[in-house]
């Protein structure tokens, strides 16, 4: 039994925001998906205010030992996520984490209080951090920024709010620190570094947004020292991930001092790694 | 969730380990067959799987492959997959390393495979070089009726053809084996003698773009197998996507098999190869 | 041919400070290393002021596709370098550049100073990224402490100034332009990425020095992507290192802008790699 | 540069292959021989190599291993060098899975090997488990009047003592084989029976150090092979350090026999196991 912010969880394993799409998951794999169902928790595919198609392809590179992906945060937006994909996901038998990230504090703001108005919902996260959209500046690799948004968004709802927070910092402990103390409930990270790989023949960028994100078993023990550094400073919760492959990884995550740890491009090799690293851990299967 | 009339089996949610029961050459290509207990029996024809080994996937040249890699299943008879596949890259060459008795770790099948041939019309199965590995189970099951349209880049390649049964056309860039021609020549052949037909085609984005050409000429059906570089094969990634005239789709969850109107272009960049 | 900074070169391929040894390797190959000596330019280990007797073992350890070290700048001091190591060094059949790194503006002055007095030094590499010795704030993540460094130190000396970057910042680039606006006659990048990993069964940190930095193939798409947001912003050559491994490694580094590559972890699996690279680089070896 | 009197045999300064010539497995351990037609024929007894394997070196559990790791010539005769070695880890594991005709890529011989007995004195071998191995060179140089004692956890890893030429002591943990007893035991008779000795040893940390206090108390040389984490193992990444009572020095330089005296204590932690 793990509690996040308030809300029981029967184990500690979430899956990364876009790295499991519960909705697609049914199609391929039918309702047998949600009898087992992977996480203790589940994180939705970062939203934003408007619908994007997202980058053009290819989205994907292989790198030693991990991906970068360039996907560019395709969504339907959130009315459409509302009414498409909010219902769908109410039905699975854990509690829903909704990723969501604003271009603007206003879109933020919007985006926190129509999803936190809505019972299926149980928690959100900020993705103050995804580098694969042109924001300008990136939010969360700046204290200040963070905190900005944090305290702008905290009175529009009594959702607890985690903020995940970008590992292309200068220092994520930092970050971490001002987001608790503008409010915020817990923090997430990493999400990806930034990368890029060159076509083989061309030696043009290979991805159709030109620079991607690196994740994988390559960023793990980058991945596991930010998450050190931040549990050190806060006292809030940390979700932990990275890398995370096996219950072995998972436990390093923990013994850092996270609370919870997620899985991100390991359910691409495997759509059960969720449970696997569950069991690993000796956690029960979330349902 | 299933959709009654979707050519899509639902794949078990895991990743599982089938037994390979044997490797073999075939001319430029490779064949693994492995025992797949795990899974349902019955893959339609046009899903695939994500494929890696239990054992040494990884540490190839620059410590790749890390991801599993796609492939359309070539047949499925009694429990066993057959797979056909040309050695491209580090996660193809340490397949054609497997050895009977080693694992095979898949997760499938995934995707929507070909739906019928169009009321009343002959299929026609148009394939290119590897693109004829899903035409195998696929002409097992429309019957050896089915026109058959294989192009090759030489007689090593050709040697693919011998896995059908029947005759098939064959035409090789080389002449090397069968007539020397583009097999989108004996397409146009076929539909100029009767052009009431669905086509089915697998292959390389160029040959896949005339043959989308070539029937929205002859306004006739085109199902097209497409390939694009894929991470998870069941819609987690959304890295997939090709562009259609809807907008991007994800080539896992709502292909690999497309109607040819629904594409502006079948030119693929950066798709497997 | 390569010019770095009008120093010509034989072709462009470094290595990273740190990761060869010139006098030790005489200890262990003899002079058959001189003779065909691996690299176009050597660059001595970071040398800082005082003698360092460097981080407690262990020191290493192996991730997937690279290493985390923890090495702690051992060295003899400024004193017993020039004194000791710096005649051996000048037998190198290729130019020297020395790497130094200072604790405040006053320490990298005198190194600075005093190496730039040595006929045998032809470039001096400033050091302000290691993530290793604690140092409180790391210089070389902010653009106006490098700033401040470089204006420093630039009246000192003649020689070129390359600036280390660190890839651990927000924003890599903008800390390249300070430099170069601040009189750097080139920067070098990738140093590595902070890391850390526990021991097996006590679930401890590992290294003796708690972190430590991760290098090798698994943070060559993000020295690339660095490399390539740093050269589309300065005219100053840039030197670029992560993970290069092969000829086409290097050769991506190149298409990136980069003027010079560096070759550091593959050194220790192939005490030849920089030949093998400058060979499949169709470059020629230095000697 | 090479000190005419130390003994280290300089390495070509660059990876080669030496090719497999046999793979067998000796009880708990393994022993790979292979020709190294490239390397220096003389290898100093107590030097090593940074092995890898030129296939598939990665890719192991987690991805590894990435880096060479270093093992002790056991013996090198004619060319053809073989390495002893238990199976702790992935590169190991993968160095068991040679097989006669692959390629094992190695640096070396490095570091400083064993020095001769001090003058008048007779040499006493002392080996726990898998550190018999940088004996057996010793031993075929030294000659068969060297005094060997070795220790071992059980029978199977005591089979490891059929390598040695004559009669090695042998002594187990639980008395499978031989006396049961700590090989320090065997060298405490030893030293009280005659201690005019040079005592040359390589083993665990903790039986490193129980050595070099028994030699210590009884005031005979010792020469001791440590172990430590390498990545390069030619002095280019300064990883290797041990302390000394001269501060940190490079074992793969400065070593890996070191002089007991220079040393506080052999119980080095996050060495090799
Ligand atoms: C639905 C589907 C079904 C398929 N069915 C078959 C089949 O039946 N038989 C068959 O042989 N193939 C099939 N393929 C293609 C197969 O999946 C790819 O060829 C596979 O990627 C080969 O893997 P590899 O590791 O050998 O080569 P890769 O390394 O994946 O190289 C293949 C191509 O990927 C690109 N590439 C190169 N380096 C990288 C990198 N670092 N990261 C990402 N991309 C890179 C290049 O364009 C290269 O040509 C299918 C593909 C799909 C999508
Ligand atoms: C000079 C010298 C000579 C040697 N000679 C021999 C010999 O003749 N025969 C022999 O069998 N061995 C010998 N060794 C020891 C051998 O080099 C190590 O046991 C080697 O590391 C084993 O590699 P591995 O991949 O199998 O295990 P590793 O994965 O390297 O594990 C070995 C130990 O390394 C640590 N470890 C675990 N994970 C990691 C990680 N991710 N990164 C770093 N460390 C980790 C742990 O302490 C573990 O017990 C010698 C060592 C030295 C220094
Ligand atoms: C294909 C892909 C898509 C991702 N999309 C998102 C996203 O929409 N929002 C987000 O916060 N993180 C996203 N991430 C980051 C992951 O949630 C996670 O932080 C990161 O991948 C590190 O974990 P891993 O190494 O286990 O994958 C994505 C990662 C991948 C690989
Ligand atoms: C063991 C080790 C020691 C290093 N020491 C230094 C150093 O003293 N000074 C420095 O600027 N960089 C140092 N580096 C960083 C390298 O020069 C290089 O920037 C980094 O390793 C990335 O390149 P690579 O992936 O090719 O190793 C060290 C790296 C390693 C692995
Ligand atoms: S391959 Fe991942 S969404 Fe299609
Ligand atoms: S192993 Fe690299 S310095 Fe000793």
């Amino acid at each position: 039994m793990t509690e996040l912010c308030g809300i029981p969880l029967a184990g500690p394993v979430l899956n990364g925001s876009g790295t499991f799409d519960a909705i697609a998951a049914r199609h391929a794999f039918g309702d047998a998906v949600l009898e087992r169902f992977p996480f203790h928790a589940f994180v939705s595919k970062t939203i934003t205010l408007a619908a994007r198609e997202g980058n053009p392809p290819p989205r994907l590179w292989e790198t030693p030992a991990g991906l970068i992906n360039s996907i560019g945060l395709p969504n339907k937006g959130l009315e459409g996520f509302l009414g498409l994909d909010l219902p769908e996901l109410a039905e699975l038998p854990v509690p829903l984490i909704v990723s969501v990230m604003g271009f603007s504090l206003d879109e933020l703001a919007t985006l926190v209080r129509r999803t936190g108005e809505r019972d299926e919902v149980a928690l959100i996260e900020l993705n103050v951090s995804c580098p694969n959209v042109e924001t300008g500046l990136v939010m969360g690799a700046d204290p200040a920024e963070t905190a900005r948004a944090v305290e702008r968004v905290r009175p529009l709802t009594d959702r607890p709010l985690i903020v995940k927070l970008t590992p292309n910092a200068n220092d994520p402990a930092a970050v971490a620190r001002a987001a608790e103390q503008a409010g915020a409930d817990a923090v997430s990270l990493i999400n990806t570094l930034k990368g890029m790989a060159l076509a083989p023949r061309t030696a043009r960028p290979w991805l159709g947004g030109t620079t991607g994100g690196v994740s994988g078993p390559a960023v793990r023990a980058i991945a596991l020292e930010q998450v050190r550094s931040v549990t050190t400073v806060v006292a809030i919760p940390v979700i932990g991930m990275g890398g995370i492959a096996t219950g072995g990884h998972a436990a390093d995550f923990l013994s850092a001092g996270a609370t919870c740890v997620a899985v991100g491009t390991e359910n691409f090799r495997d759509p059960a790694a969720g449970l696997r690293i569950a069991a690993e851990l000796g956690e029960p299967a979330a349902v | 969730m299933k959709v009654a009339d979707e050519p899509r089996t639902l794949a078990p949610p895991r990743r599982r380990t089938a037994h390979v029961t044997a490797v073999e050459r075939l001319g430029a290509y490779h064949l693994v067959r492995a025992l797949d207990s795990g899974g349902p029996q019955d893959p339609q024809p046009g899903q695939f799987y994500m494929l890696s080994t239990d054992e040494r996937w990884g540490g190839g040249a620059d410590e790749r492959p890390y991801l599993p890699r796609a492939f359309s299943h070539a047949r499925a008879r009694e429990g066993e997959l057959s797979f056909l596949f040309e050695v491209v890259g580090p996660g193809t060459a340490r397949l054609a390393e497997l050895r009977a008795g080693e694992g095979l770790a898949l997760v499938g099948p995934l995707g929507l495979g070909w739906r019928p041939p169009r009321e009343g019309t002959r299929p026609v199965l148009v394939g290119g070089g590897i693109g004829t590995a899903p035409l195998l189970c696929w002409q097992d099951e429309l019957g050896p009726e089915a026109t058959l349209l294989l192009g090759f880049r030489s007689a090593a390649h050709a040697e693919a053809a011998s896995l059908f049964v029947g005759r098939p056309e064959v035409a090789t860039d080389d002449g090397s084996a069968g007539r020397q021609a583009l097999v989108t020549d004996l397409l146009r052949e076929q539909l100029d003698a009767d052009p009431v037909a669905t086509v089915f085609a697998c292959g390389p984005p160029v040959m896949l773009e005339a043959v989308r050409l070539l029937c929205a000429e002859f306004a006739v059906p085109a199902q097209l197998a497409l390939e694009s570089g894929m991470a998870c094969g069941f819609g987690a990634c959304f890295g997939c996507v090709v562009p259609t005239k809807e907008g991007y789709i994800r080539l896992c969850v709502d292909g690999p098999v497309l109607d040819g109107e629904r594409l502006e272009s079948a030119l693929l960049g950066g798709a497997g190869h």
